[in-house]
């Protein structure tokens, strides 16, 4: 799997190490991380192979995301070697991977489990880094745990291809130079959603935050917040709600007793499940709220997955997405028929933007010819392509945030099959979701 | 006022899941002396047996779907429907409260395969190793249920006719407005029910007397020549019942998941702590009791004077109540007041 | 015989010493030689064998624990953001935050024994862990992790060179990522250690030990049990704190999850797993958990084949069939039976097994007592008094 | 009352009552230094009640219970046992996981640091002195030679002698034995009959609570008898043998 010569070498300082154990520490410079390391970190140098880490969460409340996150990888790597049916490689524009591996060189793979916990899945990056080798690191389905992964790579100086991630603290505040989001932000949510809520349900709302308390939750209350006054909403209340949560009912019943008639759920995965669950069995979406108006839920950032484990209660909610299986474009149906193919069932959006992220990054690779991340780094920087299943799409130099349409999607009122659970309603332009790189402030730091 | 009693309510059908598991628990300690570890398990697979009983009467015809191309999907009719029509769907509708007919044996057998093939042997030991075994046991069944459900929670619907909210606040004569959802209405009532069964069984049956004699003294029941093991099987597979009871009817409140009993258990524990290790009525007291003031703690009014308290009142409660009144609000005087 | 003794400590802790240096070398072939890994067996070995002081030697079951090893890392995170990256202010700070948290907790947790008293201290570990999720977001960063930031003050260091990265910690002038990192660690193992086996041998001890065996008979024998007990309580908190510091040392970054009761479960499966009241088996015990945790997750689908690659495609798929539920994301299903297993065929972990079968080798010239690893000649079992 | 000064334990005016019984009604006691005393009295007398309450595991309702110029009432167990009152149990209450040499140990060591000492650090095998100590009272009781073994293991009969050398190392004022040869052999019962006596040869205050009326003999230099919670004859074993009031309501008549 990994150089050989880098690990005689390697062995022999630690053999000298553990035999210098006591003056280890009045020996400072020599001995530091990566003594022996050529150029970068986990330089392949003239192995066969290189290997890439896939940090998902394989137990916890993100587990199935994580899963299918894993299957788009396995499906990724396949490609990239050339095996299978090529999928979005056939698509892609523009491209350099010819279908022999990354620069000639077979992609190999190691999994890790993220358990959705920030130092769980550092531990396990670190141990891809440390112990496999890895040149790369991508997943997870937290903000929390890709921000806290995201700032271990760039230590390690190791490259991180964020899976799903939506605060925008991962390419705002806390963003970083080894860091690359494809995966769209709140504040494209927030801006996204906007007009369409504006024609649904008038400028006069009052809504009422319900908000998982992490880093996530935050950054998407204050986008939607932000959106909607603008729109000339109220907020009614922000209420934080803690990770651990499953019974909603006593927030659920404040929301009611309130003066707000729309509830806002900034909330993912089984937190979101749980809660709107709460809602509709106090019958709030039929309800007239005490402003005399028809109360109204949104979900801001839903996926198929999520639907999936909503079932009809989420039928004809409003919310944002990244991508979606059923969109018409070609990328999007190669991709899905070439997924379907092998697992059986289409892709949620977390495996599509974890295959493409993984895509890209060979791609930079062959572009810069090197796997070294001071080649890699700037290739994929204001890098641009088209037909991946978002339209024509930017890396955008400044944050490493990737710029394209953003979906917004409604559960399907009348699903035809136990996946066709969205329906997209607007495919919102690039430009309406854009913003100014400096906005949410952070540093990309040094190579 | 209305703040008060909608919380009230809010707290009733978590209290009475609490009371439920909690129920179980003193049973279990308070006659084996056992204190299990895996009993949120129980509750857990109770939720499981209510899905498992919708999957089954869900199966479906599959009819291969020709307006998706990419790949191949399928709609899906359940058998149940074409056979019968409506009354299928209205079996299915029904599929929570139907499953309680095949949660309770499914429940006796797990409890009686739990107590015969492991609990059994840990009489003896300590609670230290009682915790840890039961602990090893909880992970094992969650992971298989994981392994074969999956880690997402699977919703599961309350009948249609009762899916929609009670006007309470109109019964009562107060704002419109104040609406709780029947389902929870149900499942309150539901825990009085199987609570007063558990009280007539222990009560008017012979069985019922020997495990209130045992839970008075352990050791003179053994002498009077009585089965004590066959009347251990039975009372740990009433404790699995009612457990595996509480967690069917509970899916239609939250989506069941494998983890879900875990997360309940420790709050249990604290809840038989409170009530009185080993009084029965001490922890369907203390189950309400708790739910009923997390629900007031976690009002924003509550919370803006006391920030984080709805997190944490429970383990305060018990904390004031273990150190003031060890032996807990009902718990007899000088069992385990050490 | 005292002699003898004392010899044989010095033998022991020599060995120790040797064994934990090496382990860059005797772990290569096991695949665990990397430096995170052993960096956490030094440190969850650190939080056993001083959870070993409380639950080994008194027998009081404490299942809050995790609550102080939070601590530990909160505190060194804070030291790094505010003072210095230097990690031995945040060591010190960390274990004493830790050490006067676990006075305040045991003084109201050791009013009770025996099942109260574990869930007690279970409560007071969820309060911790769910203020640390909720209200103390300012303190804690919640569910993100207080992690470092280029903004912090460190106010005892030179300011950075603006436009350089996140400082790493380190010990005059030393980084302690990679291996040096392990080494601090192994160091700072050493010395707990040492400090363990002292209290195994001290007066002090035995009567903890002896607490465990019959409290009844101490307070008829003159001692005051409670200021006993509440010594060794916070004396493991201490540890527990020491661990999360050197956590936050390795990583800076410091998460609630770490707080959460299940992590305290964790140190009382390790401790169990490597053999109760015993010096040496928690740190075997917590090896052998972090081993499986990172290693046997790691396994997938792909691995299993490779292994199995030698059997006939059929063999190896059906191997691959079997295994692979209790690998990967299946780890836990293989922890909690290997759990199982122990506490109900060998209650006194492995370092039973282990002097089993030594007895079994030698079975001629057996002794009556023969644990020469320093065991508090405690059999697991009365547990809480 | 010229002789106060050899009172070793004074009890007087003791009450309890549990519930609505009254489990000790008056008890006045004095408890001349260097002899033994042995209280004797039906089931239920309330004996194992009056030695709790001189221990300090029960605290009278009224009374008082002195040792010297000690009041030991409202102290707690460990307190009276710092004070130089030394039980042993009616089962033999020891450690049963620790080997013999640590169970006379450790009240040695309670004799030397006091109801708390924390001393982590310092080496338990490198003190010789209190090693010496417990070795010289095992080799009293004629337990040397089973100093290593585990205490769990012994039998019934030396479980006690391993409780008495518990208690003899910390050469108490007053030693308290509760039915020391409850369910003993008849050769267990003379062998600790034996060690007894040698202890009386010490010189050591003891009160003996027993049923076994050949122990009370040939033990006691004085004794006291309890029915229903009093004191309702005192005296030398003869005048008792001879007390046709304690035939009636304790002996029922049987033959001494």
């Amino acid at each position: 799997m990994s150089d050989k010569k880098k690990h005689e070498l390697s062995r022999r300082t630690i053999l000298k190490t553990g035999v210098a154990a006591g003056l280890v520490f009045a020996t400072p410079t020599i001995l530091t991380r990566n003594a022996w390391a050529s150029e970068f970190t986990n330089d392949p140098g003239s192995s066969k192979s290189v290997v890439l880490g896939f940090n998902v969460p394989q137990t916890g409340a993100y587990s199935e995301e994580g899963a299918d996150e894993l299957r788009a990888y396995k499906l990724a790597v396949e490609h990239l070697n050339g095996g299978g049916d090529g999928g979005l490689m056939n698509t892609m524009k523009p491209m350099s991977l010819k279908g022999n591996g990354i620069l000639g060189k077979k992609v190999e793979y190691v999994t890790g489990d993220t358990q959705t916990k920030s130092p769980a899945a550092r531990a396990s990056a670190k141990r891809m880094i440390e112990k496999d080798g890895a040149l790369m690191i991508t997943g997870g389905s937290s903000s929390g745990v890709a921000i806290a992964v995201q700032g271990l790579c760039n230590e390690a100086k190791v490259m991180f291809m964020a899976g799903l991630t939506h605060s925008n603290d991962t390419t705002g505040k806390d963003k970083k130079r080894y860091g690359f989001r494809h995966f769209f932000n709140a504040y494209m949510s927030g801006q996204a959603l906007a007009p369409i809520l504006e024609k649904e349900f008038g400028n006069s709302r009052r809504a009422y935050h319900l908000t998982a308390d992490y880093s996530w939750g935050w950054t998407q209350e204050e986008s939607i917040k932000n959106a909607t006054e603008k729109l000339g909403w109220s907020t009614v209340a922000p209420v934080r709600t803690p990770l651990t949560q499953t019974d909603f009912s006593s927030y659920i019943t404040q929301a009611i007793n309130s003066d707000a008639d729309v509830l806002v759920l900034n909330h993912y995965g089984k937190n979101m499940n749980d809660s709107l669950k709460a809602a509709v069995s106090f019958d709030l979406r039929n309800k007239i709220a005490k402003t005399g108006k028809q109360w109204e839920v949104v979900v801001p950032l839903f996926s198929r997955k999520m639907a999936q484990g909503s079932g009809d209660d989420i039928k004809g909610i409003l919310g944002s997405t990244n991508w979606n299986w059923s969109l018409p474009d070609a990328a999007t149906k190669a991709f899905v028929k070439s997924f379907a193919d092998k697992y059986g069932f289409p892709p949620s959006m977390a495996a599509h933007t974890c295959y493409v992220q993984t895509l890209l990054y060979a791609d930079a690779c062959e572009r810069a010819g090197t796997f070294n991340p001071a080649g890699v780094i700037p290739a994929l920087e204001g890098h641009k392509f088209d037909n991946m299943g978002n339209g024509p799409t930017e890396y955008r130099a400044e944050d490493h945030q990737c710029f394209k349409d953003v979906l917004v999607v409604r559960g399907n009122p009348n699903p035809s099959t136990q996946f066709d659970l969205l329906k997209v309603e607007q495919v919102v332009p690039r430009s309406q979701v854009e913003y100014e790189a400096s906005m949410f402030g952070g540093e990309l730091g040094p190579i | 006022m209305e703040a008060i009693l909608i919380q009230i309510l809010n707290g009733l059908d978590k209290g009475a899941a609490y009371a439920l598991i909690a129920l179980g628990l003193t049973l279990a300690f308070g006659t084996l002396g056992i204190v299990n570890f895996a009993h949120g398990v129980l509750f857990m697979l109770g939720a499981f047996c209510a899905v498992s009983v919708n999957k089954i009467l869900t199966i479906s015809h599959k009819i291969k779907d020709e307006s998706v191309t990419l790949f191949d999907a399928y709609k899906e009719i359940p058998y149940l429907e074409i056979w019968w029509g409506d009354t299928g769907t209205m079996i299915i509708d029904y599929s929570v409260p139907i499953s309680i007919i095949f949660t309770i044996p499914t429940m006796i057998l797990i409890g009686i395969a739990m107590e015969r093939g492991l609990i059994r042997f840990f009489y003896k030991r300590t609670h230290a190793e009682q915790i840890l075994v039961t602990f090893g046991l909880a992970i094992v069944v969650q992971e298989v249920i994981k392994h074969f459900f999956g880690a997402n929670p699977i919703p599961m619907s309350a009948p249609e006719i009762v899916s929609g909210s009670a006007p309470v606040g109109a019964l009562f004569g107060l704002s419109d407005s104040m609406v709780y959802p029947w389902w929870r209405l149900i499942y309150s009532l539901f825990s009085v029910i199987v609570i007063g069964g558990v009280f007539a069984f222990l009560q008017y049956t012979t069985y019922g007397m020997v495990v209130r004699a045992g839970m008075a003294d352990r050791d003179t029941v053994g002498l009077l020549g009585i089965n004590i093991q066959r009347r251990f099987t039975i009372v740990f597979a009433l404790a699995a019942v009612v457990a595996g009871l509480a967690g069917a009817m509970y899916t239609p409140i939250v989506g069941p998941d494998y983890h879900m009993g875990m997360e309940l258990l420790v709050l249990s524990f604290v809840v038989v702590v409170v009530g009185g290790m080993g009084s029965l009525p001490g922890a369907v007291a203390a189950g309400f009791l708790l739910g009923i003031l997390e629900s007031f703690a976690s009002m924003n009014e509550v919370k803006q004077i006391i920030p984080g308290i709805d997190q944490i009142i429970i383990y305060l409660v018990a904390v004031v109540i273990l150190l003031v009144r060890p032996r807990g609000l009902m718990g007899r005087k000088g069992v385990m007041e050490d | 015989m005292n002699n003898k003794t004392t010899q044989k400590d010095l033998f022991l802790m020599l060995a120790f010493a040797a064994v934990i240096f090496a382990m860059p070398i005797w772990l290569e072939p096991i695949g665990a030689s990397y430096p995170d890994l052993m960096q956490k067996f030094a440190i969850f070995g650190i939080f056993a064998i001083g959870f070993n002081i409380l639950f080994g030697l008194t027998g009081y079951l404490s299942f809050g624990h995790a609550a102080f090893l939070g601590i530990g890392s909160y505190t060194a995170v804070w030291s790094f953001k505010l003072l210095t990256m230097n990690v031995i202010p945040g060591l010190i700070f960390g274990t004493l935050l830790a050490g006067v948290f676990a006075l305040a907790i045991g003084f109201i947790c050791l009013r009770r024994s025996g099942i109260y008293f574990s869930i007690l201290t279970l409560a007071f570990a969820q309060m911790s862990y769910n203020l640390a999720y909720s209200v103390l977001t300012p303190i804690t960063n919640g569910e993100t992790a207080l992690q470092l930031t280029l903004q912090d003050p460190r106010i005892l260091d030179d300011a950075p060179l603006s436009g350089a990265g996140l400082p790493s910690t380190e010990l005059f002038g030393v980084s302690m990522s990679g291996l040096p990192g392990f080494y601090f660690c192994a160091v700072v193992l050493i010395i707990a250690f040492y400090v363990s086996l002292k209290i195994f041998r001290s007066p002090f001890g035995l009567k903890l030990a002896a607490i465990k065996s019959n409290q009844n008979r101490m307070g008829y024998t003159g001692f005051n049990t409670r200021p006993y007990l509440l010594a060794a309580f916070v004396i493991s908190g201490m540890y527990a704190g020491l661990a999360g510091t050197l956590m936050a040392v390795t990583d800076p970054l410091a998460g609630a999850e770490r707080m959460q009761w299940t992590a305290s479960g964790e140190v009382v499966l390790m401790t169990i797993l490597g053999g109760l009241g015993t010096l040496i088996g928690p740190m075997i015990g917590a090896g052998l958990i972090k081993y499986f945790e990172n290693i046997f997750s790691a396994f997938n689908e792909n691995v299993l084949h490779e292994i199995f690659s030698f059997l006939p495609e059929i063999l190896e798929n059906l191997m691959v069939f079997i295994i692979n539920p209790f690998v990967g994301k299946g780890w836990h299903l293989t922890l909690g039976a290997l759990f199982m297993v122990i506490v109900i065929f060998l209650p006194g972990g492995i370092m039973e097994g282990l002097s089993r079968i030594a007895k079994w080798v030698r079975k001629d010239r057996s002794k009556p007592t023969g644990d020469d690893m320093g065991t508090a000649k405690s059999k697991p079992s009365p547990g809480e008094g | 009352m010229e002789n106060v000064s050899n009172i070793v334990l004074n009890v007087t005016g003791v009450e309890k009552t549990f519930g609505g019984l009254q489990a000790l009604s008056n008890i006045n006691l004095q408890i001349e230094e260097g002899k033994t005393h042995a209280i004797i009295g039906p089931n239920g007398a309330g004996k194992s009640t009056l030695l709790n309450v001189c221990v300090g595991r029960l605290a009278p309702d009224s009374g008082t219970v002195m040792l010297g110029d000690e009041t030991l009432t409202g102290k707690m167990p460990y307190e009276i046992n710092q004070l130089g009152v030394a039980r042993v149990f009616q089962t033999p209450e020891i450690f049963p996981e620790l080997t013999l040499m640590e169970n006379v140990l450790i009240p040695a060591l309670a004799k030397r640091d006091g109801q708390f000492k924390f001393n982590p650090f310092k080496s338990l095998l490198g003190d010789k002195k209190i090693h010496d100590e417990a070795m010289s009272v095992l080799e009293d009781l004629g337990l040397q030679d089973q100093a290593q073994r585990n205490a769990a293991s012994m039998s019934r009969g030396d479980k006690r002698r391993v409780e008495l050398a518990m208690c003899l190392v910390q050469s108490p004022k007053l030693l308290l034995l509760d039915e020391p040869t409850a369910g003993m052999s008849r050769h267990d019962t003379n062998q600790t009959i034996e060690i007894l006596q040698q202890i009386k040869k010490r010189g050591m205050t003891k009160v003996i609570i027993e049923h076994d009326m050949h122990v009370v003999f040939s033990l006691a230099d004085h004794v006291s008898v309890l029915a229903q919670g009093a004191i309702i004859a005192e005296g030398t074993p003869e005048e008792i043998r001879g007390n046709p009031k304690v035939q009636e309501a304790y002996l029922g008549g049987a033959h001494l």
